[in-house]
């Protein structure tokens, strides 16, 4: 599914960095039609938008539901009706509605095949951080964090590979508090695909940057996958 | 339990609850807020409550107050933090709320163990992070796993879409969320609906809550939709 | 509910053994109105006969239904709709449909009012045994048996109090493989109702025998509830 | 589980079955036997088996011939014993199946725990009886509770009644029964149904089993009302 020849790699270290969409758009080219994929919220949602009707993938928000529909018109929004960031949605035919017990049980029985995420960091043996800043004052949140996370078939994780002030997300150990031990496969950014786990942190595609660049800027030696 | 009362008002139907008590409030965000009779808990004046709730109010909802009102103890809740949720970070600021953050798939699980008379169970979700701190744990199948313990409730207050005569409930959508599990949790399960329809009038094949569950239902004309005020509501 | 003056259990001595009908409505009259109610397969399905409707009284069936009606005429069985001795029911208004785990989940999560089954052998402390008979060479089988048992608020036990070779039901301590431990409240019998539990057996009513003939036949020495 | 598959047969959407596979097959008594994929297997040839299931067959019916040909190894089931269950009541006592005995309300929450991702559960029942022997226990807010893992299988065998295009499934009446639950706890789930229904037939407030635990699909014309044969058979 992914460029496994070793040139795949390399060759395309000096395309340009991705934008967000071109981000959301790879993730969605790694997901398999016929798929249950749930969407975190924040960057996960734009990958909606790249996975064409007719692949027969379905859409579970935590909330209750499978077979989430786009956003409706500002005339058909119903406040019954919302995802898991509590952003009104659509109901696609052969939707269905169920509890929260059942719709956590769907997810942590390992029922959802492709679980994408956003994060404040990963290591790279997979383990995650996206739910506290760890800041001393902050309300502490967690929702469906940690359920999401290991309770997939595939957690993914999409996000910029350095947080606006410049510091790789992509670490050795994870300094903010855990969702989860080892839970990602993969992470998409604007500038690699990179798988992550128990074999360590392996670039799978390069976007505008060199695997020696790469491995500079992350302070981190990179495996390449096969 | 026995077989559901019909009241004239979200008051009537709260009955009385205990200082102290532990009250479940359904809805994730707007969708299957029970505002009506989180309006009627405010005016019942019990306090030093103990609310599990998926979030923590937002804007100047009811739970909100609550909370600002300083009647509510502690919070067990898996996503306090919103855009709107002011009353509740300063009162857990200021320390006047303690709160209890739990994953929100072991909140539901903790809540359908308590319905269901399951004393504890191992689930791998919090596994080696804080939320886990302090908490027993076994390795099962490979795979290490978190004991956790059912959360039961001595009132529960749902809302939900319709109830026929013995107190059969179906909801709308995604304001399904907690309201199934909330009732068998609770000591006593309280329901606000659009609808009081006869008995007979729901497929019995797809009531969503069997009668057996339901305690009190109070029919609040034009509640569906968020009618009840939660469409003012930012999301 | 049940007479609690001193003269009752007494004076009422000397009335004939009850018939397994006049048993049936004995159970039931002690049925508060309003209630969830679990028949155990056997001689308490004859209790259903003697729920008068119009108390409200709902039937539950732990195969998957609340609101359970009466048998149904030949030409309406319908092999979709059974109780949980296999047996075609009928569905009355208000019933509802549910799966297993939703339908022990509330036996067991102590939802079910009253819950009356048969019985080999009660103990004075409350356990009983009622899913197996012991014997070396029988396939065994339990059922809800065991759930059932522990999971009603109330648990009673409908029986005749001697076997068919006259030995005790009623005993001390049960020989038979135990379905439960300590959750039998009450036993309703031909010749008596008696309580049982921690406080040990305590008659409440007799029915054509006398304190003293009931504690000789039973081999017991019975307490008298107040 | 990727999206479900329509198969033009039983056997079909039986696909394969290895020797010594973990199946279950839904169904209470007659109510809600998937007879026809169960005649699938017998065609189907694989041995070795280990079936979860209520019941362990009744007369000559699919189930029962599966164990008098010597092809299952083990029964998990709450109540073997039927007054016609003489295939079975043979195969135990000559020591050709093996037996383990399950209170129902245990069978139903271990299959439920195996499709909900439980690693294990405490619950009271049982405890101080023969089924609970050498199984590890603990008290738990003063009542004795026993420790139960997970039930998990290879195939679920179920029928329903109704399934639209993505294998959303409704049931009838307490045929319902251990389909629901068994669809989620198998790596794959087979199902029968008297009719296939467009997508968007189906209410989706009232879809009991979501199409994601839903692997084939075989429509069985005149398959409800016991009309595959199970009505033939004595209660």
């Amino acid at each position: 599914m992914t460029a496994t020849d070793t040139s795949g790699p390399h060759t395309s270290g000096r395309r340009a960095p991705l934008t967000k969409a071109e981000i959301a758009a790879r993730v969605a080219a790694d997901i398999p039609a016929g798929s249950y994929v749930n969407l975190g919220i924040g960057l996960p949602t734009l990958v909606a938008d790249h996975l064409a009707t007719g692949r027969g993938i379905t859409l579970h928000t935590e909330n209750g539901m499978l077979g989430m529909g786009p956003s409706p018109e500002p005339d058909d929004v119903d406040p019954d009706l919302v995802n898991a960031g509590k952003i009104p949605v659509t109901e696609l035919p052969g939707a269905s509605y169920f509890h929260q017990a059942d719709s956590f049980a769907m997810m942590r029985g390992g029922h959802i095949d492709v679980c994408v995420l956003g994060a404040f960091q990963v290591s790279t043996s997979g383990d995650l951080a996206n739910w506290s800043t760890g800041a001393p004052d902050a309300v502490p949140a967690v929702g469906g964090a940690m359920d999401l996370a290991i309770g997939a078939r595939r957690t993914v994780v999409m996000m910029t590979l350095l947080t606006k002030d410049s510091r790789p997300k992509l670490v050795e150990r994870c300094t903010l508090p855990l969702t989860g031990v080892g839970c990602v496969s993969r992470i998409y950014t604007e500038l690699a695909v990179i798988d992550v786990g128990i074999d360590g942190a392996r670039v799978v595609e390069l976007f505008g940057t060199t695997h020696g660049e790469l491995e500079d800027m992350l302070g981190l030696k990179l495996g390449r996958t096969r | 339990m026995s077989a559901a009362r019909f009241a004239k008002s979200a008051l009537e139907a709260l009955g009385d609850v205990a200082d102290g008590a532990t009250v479940m409030i359904g809805g994730f965000g707007p969708a299957g807020q029970p505002t009506d009779l989180v309006e009627a808990l405010l005016e019942q004046g019990a306090s030093g409550l103990v609310v599990v709730s998926n979030n923590a109010g937002n804007g100047d909802d009811p739970l909100a107050r609550l909370i600002q009102r300083g009647r509510v103890a502690k919070m067990v809740c898996s996503f306090p933090r919103q855009v709107d949720s002011w009353h509740f970070d300063a009162a857990y600021r200021s320390g006047q709320v303690e709160l209890e953050l739990v994953p929100q798939g072991n909140l539901a699980e903790r809540i359908r163990a308590a319905g269901a008379g399951i004393g504890a169970f191992y689930t791998p979700t919090g596994f080696g992070t804080p939320l886990a701190e302090g908490k027993e744990h076994r390795r099962i199948s490979g795979v290490d796993q978190v004991l956790e313990y059912p959360i039961h409730a001595d009132v529960a207050l749902v809302r939900a879409d319709r109830a026929d005569g013995v107190g059969n409930l179906v909801y709308r959508k995604t304001a399904r969320n907690f309201g199934p599990i909330m009732v068998t949790a609770a000591r006593r399960a309280v329901v606000q609906v659009r609808e009081v329809v006869p008995t007979g009038a729901l497929d019995p094949e797809a009531v969503v809550t069997p009668g057996i569950y339901v305690d009190a239902v109070v029919e609040i004309a034009g509640s569906a939709r968020g009618a009840t005020g939660a469409t003012e509501e930012p999301a």
